[in-house]
């Protein structure tokens, strides 16, 4: 693009603008052939898991199955929006409200007593 | 770079690619909206969360309930085997829509064997996202016509009201998605679309794995977590 | 400097929309939809003061009877749903509109169409929202609407629908300009204008935009919730399904307290832009107060439940939102030290803008001491829904929110119209409104401490408030005239005022290098920066010397257009006092067209409206669902969905502005 | 420049007289007389950690308030423009200043953060087991209390021992609430499908006290009505009261007993009433409640399971006036107006036991109980059993004399705003549907008669 070359360049502009430098190589067709696979087993995975009586019992499991959705979460964000080869101003506009998101989650779940922390106080 | 004062670019180059990042508008402008959705759907999922358990009466998620009044015996809700599978069509739909793209992208290179011609064909796979996703949204009415059949409608309990929402946003979004998708593979269909549509298709499919990155979410915590 | 030779373009005719006022509803300019804006939410001012009148005028005395109950539950749920959503938000974006694309160097924002779309969007919304009181079936829930009493059981009435459909439509307005915000202020930056070179304004309206994308989907949730309870049975809010009323007041304040900051952070940004000038100082420790800014932004989404100490939450989360909320104290802190040390110094010149200024300063300190107060979960207790509480946000929105925004007025309105407000009224303008909004506030604290709860249309006699609210009372009319001299000071100044010049105060930024109004195009060429304030440098070197630039000695700004006006020096009095002559205010060279200097601008367009339009139809057809009129219900959603499509279709694919036809512009 | 020195002169103008304004008031705020509701007066141990924490914070607010204020108009005096000075220095930052104003708000905030938190911890731990408990139900837009240990139910006024801890159970039976007594400490919300607690002791420094509560969540068009009255006694005198109340009705025998002596004579009520206020002359020409043998209620009485104490009929009766009027102060007596147009054909004289017939067979019934009364048992309402003893009706609007208990049944819905209870006079109009009352609607004497009933219900 023509108005790269007249864009601001000196080092001291700040970082979120450059850090990026020119796009990455995207991955290739069978590194998405392998991702969807890598999806597909843990899915299988996690629905074994529910089937287990025996480790839905523990309390392993909710914790496993966060994992699990977690990693194909990631994995999907990064290489299927490639989110890893991108921009880092995106990773900044995804992950920012991301967390917030989650905090939110969590406190929610504390305060209507989901995740319970008990005292013995008035409540 | 050189040190000396670059010159000013006419206003009248601004509409024409100029960027201050280099990247185009709609991408931004995309990824502002997938986080304002992460938000949306923190408060569904939060919803769901915090009223599982509080229904006054069933039927439940994963609990059978005998109705006090009539004796009648209802089910657990949930289908796990039937929404693995919708699960595993979404997880697939994202699959041919990274394909779709890099065909997009790639159309001006050579395509050699068959396996090129078939990867490089941008309209297949637009077609067969659209069409897992169609899939998924046909799971997902049976689903919901079977529950309201067992006796679960949006209306019946808090489980029911929350529950039919929160998957009912995330369907209005694959909805979306699929008339955003054919009306992309009409246009494919008819001027072909090339690397300089790759930034329309790219946007589209930033949305279409949203949509599926969140069912990933919601399958966790609201059918197999019990 | 000289332009290439114009280029030609292809234009599309048939997207043209002519003259007059059709122009005004298919603009695509940002300065003109800032105008828009900036009216609009000038009539809803004087709307919701109107309210809070008849609000003060019931409560003068005990027992009075000048509303009724439920006229009064109206008018204050109005009141603050006016105050909120159709005065101060809208009167920010005004300033968003006009300022960010001048402040970065920019020849619009990103999406000119969507930016008119939350334009109409807010229109509709606003005027949907604010019709039925004329009829006796305005909201009554409290701005706030806390569940289950605006449910279907307790609320069987229009008045809450209205509401609930009201905030969503103003909803997506809202989160329309986010998204196009983001956009424009990420993207659209002149070379050189690095975030940290970015004016203050344009900062703190970045971190605004932020707030309203992430606050405002939660609060469509809550919402949607409450739309399909009343409308679809749902359960969300339903007693005796065995929900939560706790839900409701969860949502809301995760979406109520960013929005209390969405509201004042536009004030800091203009307060931030208004002190520098008119002290001759660049602003104090800039780099921290944009980290305090992101701060609280980030902060402000921790704190939510501090209005809800009273529900019953436990010990425990008391504990953490109680502390939290005292942290926000802290960057706040900041800013107060470091507008009062840019003044610090400085060479103060006392106009209305400055004066406003300083008044936020002033008032909103006031308020945020007694926000520290409510962050104590005990001592709230014996202040949540007084007075107390009605004191503080008055002083935080009135003296914070308002004053920047006036502040914000008489510095910019020149820019937006080319001419200046009259500093005599201006003065009346000010000192009416310090004395009368500390007179109708300050009291407040008192009545609520000495046990007056909130929302309370009659009160007895003998209970100790008859004196304060005799003085709020009378504090309000001083505002109500304070106002109403400056509704005269704009409709007059509008067309007669002196004319302003490129740069009447001796700005510092960017868009005092252009003149007054702004060419549609703003900038003959994005100008390239090296510092923070671009003008002082060009006009003032010696004293910028030691300003951190980039590049010592390199000074590129260009000021496009001849005979430009800039001086940091001294100021350029369109007002002047009477007894001096106005400065001379060079006549500017002819201003070339956009045609002439080839620069493409979008289309005015109608697009926008009709898919606002069809929006806005389509969702005022529900509420007669509940009218038993289900032929009107389904002919306006139906039509409105029509509508909406089509126009959104005929929207996406049409081109937004001329192409430009020669060769090496091509991509 | 226009105002070169002015602002000198308003801005020390507009902070004297803001002084003046201010220091007077905050003294008045301590005095009872003029500020009744002051939460500066605290006479609770809950209320008193409150007030600690609150002359902590307006302390530490009242230093911030002065530094920066001061220092901001020193500012702008000091560095007002002065004509011919030289172009002010650029100056961009200084991190020693920025990191002190950063440090030093976190340690004032420390000072606050600690107390507060210890105090959160100590109001909201567990109340004692053998605390009285009270049960309080929100209405729109009325209270209901009840003291589960003594079988007690009644409506918007609470009596309270002096020096024991209450335990409140705060519930709603429709919206949302507030429960606030200034004095006693601070509020907190009654929420749907919750139940919230409260608790702190009254204490022992007065003998007696009454003291006004309030509704402080908004809950509809009445939010602003729904008041209550709180009697803090000696606790001799809360369980007379206590005992009194858990026993049904008694309707006092005419032949054998005199007119109850301190009955709220309505004779004595225009002497307390501000002027002003309409007056229907009904109110004055009002002799004493004749009382009525009614042998067949007074079995019913004792036939009553639920009370804990079975009083015999007639003038045993205990004397449900356990507060001693004369504490009342000008603030626990309504002054709301009568509405405009309604009024009460004067002269006419009820008749307790005529209206106990009528009410048995009205709508009443429908929503009222009265504990005695076998066909009153509706729970729409507040419990009427012992209404005669009660200073307050319609949760604290007005003083429950003849006037205005005969307007209310006339009809409740002018008389408050959205109120529940009919329009139950004969041709009225209720004002919230239009309709005008024919078939069924009491006729003033039978109004009269009804109130005399309910009055005599001490
Ligand atoms: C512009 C809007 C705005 C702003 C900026 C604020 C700012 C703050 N608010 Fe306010 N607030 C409202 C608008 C706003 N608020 C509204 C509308 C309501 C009522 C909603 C309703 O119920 O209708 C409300 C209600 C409200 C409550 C709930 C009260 C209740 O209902 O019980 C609380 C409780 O903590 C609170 C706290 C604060 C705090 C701590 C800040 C802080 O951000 C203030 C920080 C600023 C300072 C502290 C001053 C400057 C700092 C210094 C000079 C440094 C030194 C100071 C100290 C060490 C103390 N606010
Ligand atoms: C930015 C927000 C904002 C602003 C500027 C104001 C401004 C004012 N407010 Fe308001 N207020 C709120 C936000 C705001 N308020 C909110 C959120 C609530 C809570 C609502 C709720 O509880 O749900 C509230 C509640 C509220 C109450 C409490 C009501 C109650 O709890 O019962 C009161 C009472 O005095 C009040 C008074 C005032 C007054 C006197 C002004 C004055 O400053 C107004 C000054 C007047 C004008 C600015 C206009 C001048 C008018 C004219 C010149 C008349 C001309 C008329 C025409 C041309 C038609 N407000
Ligand atoms: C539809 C239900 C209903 C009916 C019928 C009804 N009431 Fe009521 N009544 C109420 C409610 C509800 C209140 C509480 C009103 C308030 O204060 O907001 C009330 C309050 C009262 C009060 C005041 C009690 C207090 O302590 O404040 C009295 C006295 C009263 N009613 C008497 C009567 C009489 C007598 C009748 C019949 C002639 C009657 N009511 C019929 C519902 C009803
Ligand atoms: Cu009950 Cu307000
Ligand atoms: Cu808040």
């Amino acid at each position: 693009m023509s108005a790269d070359s007249s864009h601001g360049t000196d080092a001291s502009v700040d970082a979120v603008e450059h850090a990026l430098g020119a796009e990455h190589e995207h991955p290739t067709w069978s590194v998405y052939w392998k991702i969807a696979t890598i999806l597909t087993v843990i899915t299988v995975i996690e629905v074994w898991c529910y089937y287990l009586p025996g480790f839905v019992s523990t309390a392993f499991f909710v914790p496993t199955l966060l994992a699990l959705s977690a990693a194909k979460f990631v994995i999907v964000v990064m290489f299927y929006m490639h989110l890893k080869y991108d921009h880092k101003l995106f990773r900044v506009l995804f992950t920012g409200p991301l967390i917030i998101a989650m905090i939110a989650i969590t406190a929610l779940l504390f305060l209507f007593g989901k995740l319970a922390i008990r005292t013995g106080l008035l409540t | 770079m050189a040190t000396t004062a670059l010159p000013s670019i006419p206003t009248a180059d601004v509409g024409h690619g100029y960027t201050t990042t280099g990247l185009p508008h709609r991408k931004v402008a995309i990824w502002a909206f997938i986080g304002s959705e992460c938000m949306l759907f923190a408060s569904l999922i939060s919803t769901y969360l915090i009223y599982k358990g509080r229904s006054v009466k069933g039927p439940f998620p994963h609990e059978p309930w005998t109705d006090p009044s009539t004796g009648h015996v209802f089910k657990p809700i949930l289908n796990i085997p039937v929404t693995s599978c919708s699960t595993f069509v979404l997880l697939m739909s994202s699959l041919a829509m990274v394909l779709a793209l890099a065909a997009v992208e790639n159309r001006d290179k050579p395509k050699v064997t068959l396996g090129d011609r078939i990867l490089g064909s941008s309209r297949l796979w637009l077609f067969m996202t659209a069409l897992l996703g169609t899939t998924f949204l046909g799971f997902q009415a049976f689903e919901f016509t079977s529950f309201v059949h067992e006796g679960l409608s949006i209306r019946t309990n808090l489980f029911g009201s929350s529950f039919f929402t929160l998957t009912g946003f995330h369907g209005a979004h694959v909805t979306a998605g699929v008339i955003w998708l054919l009306t992309m593979l009409a246009i494919d269909f008819k001027r072909g679309l090339g690397p300089k549509d790759a930034l329309n298709v790219d946007i589209m499919a930033l949305y279409w794995h949203f949509v599926d990155v969140v069912w990933i979410a919601i399958f966790t915590l609201v059918y197999l977590i019990r | 400097m000289a332009t290439t030779a114009a280029p030609t373009f292809a234009t599309h005719t048939e997207y043209a929309v002519g003259e007059g006022w059709r122009a005004w509803l298919g603009t695509t300019d940002h300065k003109k939809i800032g105008y828009l804006y900036f009216f609009t939410a000038l009539f809803f001012l004087m709307f919701g003061g109107a309210e809070a009148e008849m609000i003060r005028w019931q409560l003068r005395a005990p027992n009075e009877h000048f509303l009724s109950a439920e006229t009064y539950n109206q008018i204050f749920t109005m009141h603050g749903t006016t105050m909120i959503f159709l005065v101060v938000m809208p009167m920010s974006a005004a300033f968003f509109n006009l300022l960010i694309p001048l402040q970065i160097g920019a020849r619009d924002v990103a999406f000119p169409r969507l930016n008119a779309f939350s334009y109409w969007v807010y229109l509709l919304g606003a005027i949907f929202i604010s019709v039925p009181i004329f009829f006796g079936a305005a909201p009554n829930g409290g701005w706030f609407g806390y569940a289950p009493l605006t449910t279907m059981p307790y609320s069987p009435g229009l008045n809450i629908d209205f509401w609930a459909l009201g905030l969503q439509i103003l909803g997506i307005s809202s989160l329309a300009a986010g998204f196009n915000f983001i956009t424009t202020i990420i993207n659209m930056r002149a070379p050189g204008m690095n975030l940290m070179r970015m004016p203050m304004f344009t900062w703190m309206a970045f971190v605004v935009q932020f707030l309203i994308v992430l606050a405002f989907p939660v609060i469509t949730i809550a919402v949607v919730f409450l739309v399909f309870d009343r409308f679809f049975g749902t359960n969300f809010y339903e007693i005796a399904a065995g929900a939560d009323p706790l839900l409701w007041q969860h949502l809301f304040w995760v979406f109520g307290h960013p929005e209390v900051y969405i509201l004042v952070l536009p004030a800091f940004g203009l307060v931030s832009e208004v002190l520098p000038t008119f002290s001759r100082k660049p602003l104090f420790g800039y780099p921290v107060m944009v980290y305090s800014g992101i701060l609280i932004g980030v902060l402000g989404f921790g704190v939510w439940a501090h209005h809800m100490f009273a529900v019953g939450m436990g010990p425990i989360a008391d504990t953490v939102f109680g502390v939290t909320t005292m942290l926000i104290a802290i960057p706040t802190g900041v800013k107060i030290f470091n507008w009062i040390f840019t003044m610090w110094g400085g060479s103060i010149h006392f106009t209305t803008a400055s004066m406003f200024a300083i008044g936020l300063v002033g008032m909103f300190t006031i308020g945020g001491i007694s926000g520290i107060m409510h962050s104590s979960p005990p001592a709230d207790l014996q202040q949540t829904d007084t007075y107390f509480i009605v004191a503080h946000f008055h002083y935080v929105l009135f003296g914070g929110s308002l004053m920047g925004l006036f502040a914000g007025i008489y510095y910019y309105f020149p820019k937006l119209t080319g001419h200046m407000l009259d500093e005599r009224l201006g003065q009346w303008h000010f000192w009416l409104n310090l004395v009368g909004s500390n007179l109708a506030f300050f009291p407040m604290h008192f009545s609520g401490l000495l046990g007056m709860p909130r929302r309370i249309y009659t009160y007895d006699a003998n209970q100790g408030w008859d004196g304060f609210n005799m003085m709020s009372t009378a504090g309000a009319i001083i505002v109500g005239v304070a106002s109403a001299i400056l509704a005269i000071n704009i409709l007059i100044s509008r067309k007669r005022g002196a004319p302003a010049g490129n740069d009447p105060w001796g700005g510092g930024t960017l868009e005092w290098s252009i003149p007054s109004p702004p060419p549609v195009y703003n900038f003959v060429h994005i100008p390239r920066v090296t510092s923070r304030y671009p003008m002082w440098d060009l006009t003032s070197p010696q004293l910028t010397a030691d300003v951190p630039h980039t590049r010592a000695g390199d000074k590129s700004v260009e000021v496009d257009v001849a005979g430009v006006d800039a001086g940091h020096a001294g100021p350029r009095p369109g007002g002047a006092p009477a007894g001096r002559s106005p400065a001379p205010v060079v006549a500017a060279a002819r201003i070339p067209t956009a045609e002439e200097l080839g620069i493409p601008i979008p289309y005015t367009t109608l697009k926008p409206f009709f898919t606002a339009l069809g929006l806005t139809v389509m969702l005022s057809g529900l509420p007669f669902a509940h009218a038993d009129m289900p032929g009107i219900e389904y002919t306006l959603i139906f039509a409105g969905a029509c509508t909406l499509v089509g126009s959104l279709f005929w929207w996406v694919t049409s081109p937004l502005e001329p192409e430009v036809a020669h060769s090496e512009h091509t991509h | 420049m226009p105002f070169p020195s002015r602002p000198r002169r308003q801005v020390a103008a507009a902070l004297a007289g803001a002084a003046v304004l201010a220091v007077p008031l905050l003294l008045a705020a301590c005095d009872v007389k003029s500020y009744p509701n002051s939460t500066f007066l605290p006479h609770s141990e809950f209320g008193k950690a409150i007030d600690d924490l609150w002359n902590l914070l307006l302390q530490l607010g009242t230093l911030v308030f002065v530094f920066v204020e001061g220092l901001l108009v020193y500012t702008i005096i000091k560095y007002r423009r002065r004509p011919g000075a030289a172009p002010p220095r650029h100056v961009h930052g200084n991190t020693t200043l920025e990191i002190l104003w950063t440090v030093i708000p976190a340690v004032i905030l420390v000072f606050i953060a600690v107390p507060t938190v210890k105090t959160i911890f100590k109001t909201e731990a567990r109340a004692s087991a053998d605390a009285l408990q009270v049960e309080v139900y929100g209405h729109q837009w009325w209270w209901e209390f009840r003291y589960p240990q003594y079988g007690v139910t009644t409506a918007n006024e609470l009596y309270l021992p002096i020096g024991r801890k209450v335990n409140f159970a705060l519930r709603t039976q429709d919206v949302l609430h507030s429960f606030w007594i200034p004095q006693l400490g601070g509020k907190r919300d009654l929420i749907s499908n919750h139940t919230n607690y409260l608790w702190f002791t009254p204490d022992s420094t007065m003998s007696t006290s009454a003291w006004n509560g309030t509704c402080n969540e908004y809950c509809g068009a009445s939010h602003a009505n729904m008041r209550f009255r709180v009697f803090v006694v000696p606790p001799a005198d809360f369980a007379r009261w206590a005992t009194h109340q858990a026993s049904p009705a008694v309707f006092p025998v005419s032949t054998v007993a005199p007119p109850p002596p301190p009955a709220p004579a309505p004779a004595a009520t225009p002497a307390r009433r501000p002027a002003g206020r309409t007056a229907s002359g009904a109110a004055d020409a009002q002799p004493l409640v004749r009382p009525v043998a009614n042998g067949a209620l007074g079995a019913q009485a004792a036939a009553d399971a639920d009370a804990p104490t079975i009083v015999q009929g007639g003038s045993q009766a205990p004397d449900g006036d356990v507060f001693p009027r004369d504490s009342l102060r000008p603030n626990n007596i309504p002054t709301t107006p009568t509405p405009d147009g309604l009024t009460f054909t004067p002269g006419l004289v009820g008749d307790a036991g005529r209206g106990q017939k009528i009410y048995s067979i009205s709508a009443c019934i429908g929503c009222h109980t009265i504990k005695g009364n076998p066909s009153s048992v509706g729970i729409t309402g507040p419990n009427l059993t012992h209404v005669g003893s009660r200073f307050t009706i319609a949760a604290g609007l007005y003083p429950n004399d003849t006037e205005h208990l005969r307007l209310w049944i006339k009809n409740a819905r002018e008389m408050k705003d959205g109120v529940l209870m009919l329009t139950l006079g004969l041709n009225q109009i209720d004002p919230q549907t239009g309709i005008k009352v024919t078939a069924g609607g009491l006729t003033d004497q039978q109004i009269a008669d009804i109130a005399a009933y309910l009055q005599a219900l001490k």
